[in-house]
């Protein structure tokens, strides 16, 4: 598993490929990508994420090991961009590998879930009316509590 | 002790960082809160809802109540937004 | 969206950024890849994937207009191959572009749950010990069970 | 009328496909199975248990009670394995 915080621009599809490649007779493979949205109604030019990053990468080592205990994952990466990035980069990609597909999938949502609340970057959205600090939405609180137990307490 | 803010909270004290050296009755993350507005404004406004400011000690994630003795790094920043 | 059932090898990775370059200021894109499986302490040479292809299309299309009308999705693409791959190879692939999370995985899930019930394609698993069709699988019928309503019946 | 066969099925039966011409008192998918199995052996005992068997008529899945009048192509094969 790994987990990656970094100002560099990373392709998608390569980091896929990279993480089938250490496909050990595993039949499942998810892989989540984050874009920089940008609604044609709601326009902006560019979007800034700040990082703290040597929290960032403490927490999202805990929630790796968590997410490969807990979903009896073969392997798990967490790559997590920051800086300015336009509409369409990649920001975030989440990829797991298991023996079937359910637990790729509740892996790779659990590691989002959990990314969105706990994982310190903030996020600067700039359109041509200015900047603003994007606020936490409280359905991204709600993904994280459906998880919740006692053990994931100290995250 | 360092001292590291995130986000809107380094935007509104127009700074990221700086040294501190608060004394020995400053026990805790909510002490160092406390302490730090008694001596700047703008802190003090920026925090004034306590509940909207996370703190990390030495890289990790830690609630209010937590000690700062021997603490190299202390971080306030508000909810986090990733992914 | 679109549906491709081929008896050729298709790249993964090459397969998300193509899907990705069609982003239309989305923020959330999820792909599962299922690879041929083999466990070490039950190895198979090879799985030979038999398919009727004018219903699979017929099946997948139905499918993927079901899942980007009930997830609101921006786009969903569906890759099947059928024919003899080795342990490793990609076999499906699913892929699903959304506003949010949520409906990018809900929409994969989806679409999986469906195809492993629905889609005309049969495994043969051949292993040192010769070759068996592959039985279907209890939980994938209560998989696909939870998504049940009356507008899928007719799937 | 073609008849196509899948999986297991085909691999009992030995063929793939064949030509049939069912009499018009053949209405349904499940008239044509027994029909079917009433010309040869090895399909009725390929049969024996109908709730094993899946059907298509033109290209499109259909309970065993669908109607077959003017259809081209009929499919008969194992609950599908996908994914």
């Amino acid at each position: 598993m790994s987990v990656r915080v970094t100002t560099e621009a990373f392709d998608p599809g390569a980091e896929t490929n990279a993480f089938l490649a250490g496909d050990q007779g595993a039949g499942a493979a998810v892989t989540f990508s984050g874009l920089v949205r940008s609604r044609p109604d709601d326009p902006i030019t560019s979007l800034t994420l700040e990082c703290y990053p040597d929290l960032a990468i403490n927490q999202l080592s805990v929630l790796i090991d968590e997410a490969m205990a807990r979903f009896e994952l073969i392997a798990a990466t967490i790559i997590h961009r920051y800086g300015t990035m336009t509409p369409g980069e990649p920001i975030v990609q989440v990829m797991t590998l298991a023996p079937h597909r359910a637990a790729a999938f509740a892996g790779a949502q659990f590691l989002m879930d959990y990314l969105k609340t706990d994982a310190p970057f903030w996020k600067l959205e700039t359109s041509p009316a200015g900047s603003v600090w994007v606020a936490p939405r409280d359905d991204d609180d709600s993904a994280r509590a459906r998880w919740e137990e006692p053990a994931l307490a100290s995250i | 002790m360092k001292i590291l803010y995130f986000a809107w909270l380094r935007e509104r004290l127009n700074r990221g960082e700086e040294q501190v050296s608060p004394p020995d009755s400053v026990a805790t993350v909510a002490d160092l809160i406390d302490w730090l507005a008694g001596r700047d404004e703008a802190f003090a406004l920026a925090v004034a809802k306590r509940s909207l400011i996370r703190s990390a000690v030495d890289a990790k994630l830690v609630p209010h109540d937590t000690p700062i003795a021997g603490a190299s790094v202390v971080a306030f920043f508000p909810p986090m937004t990733g992914g």
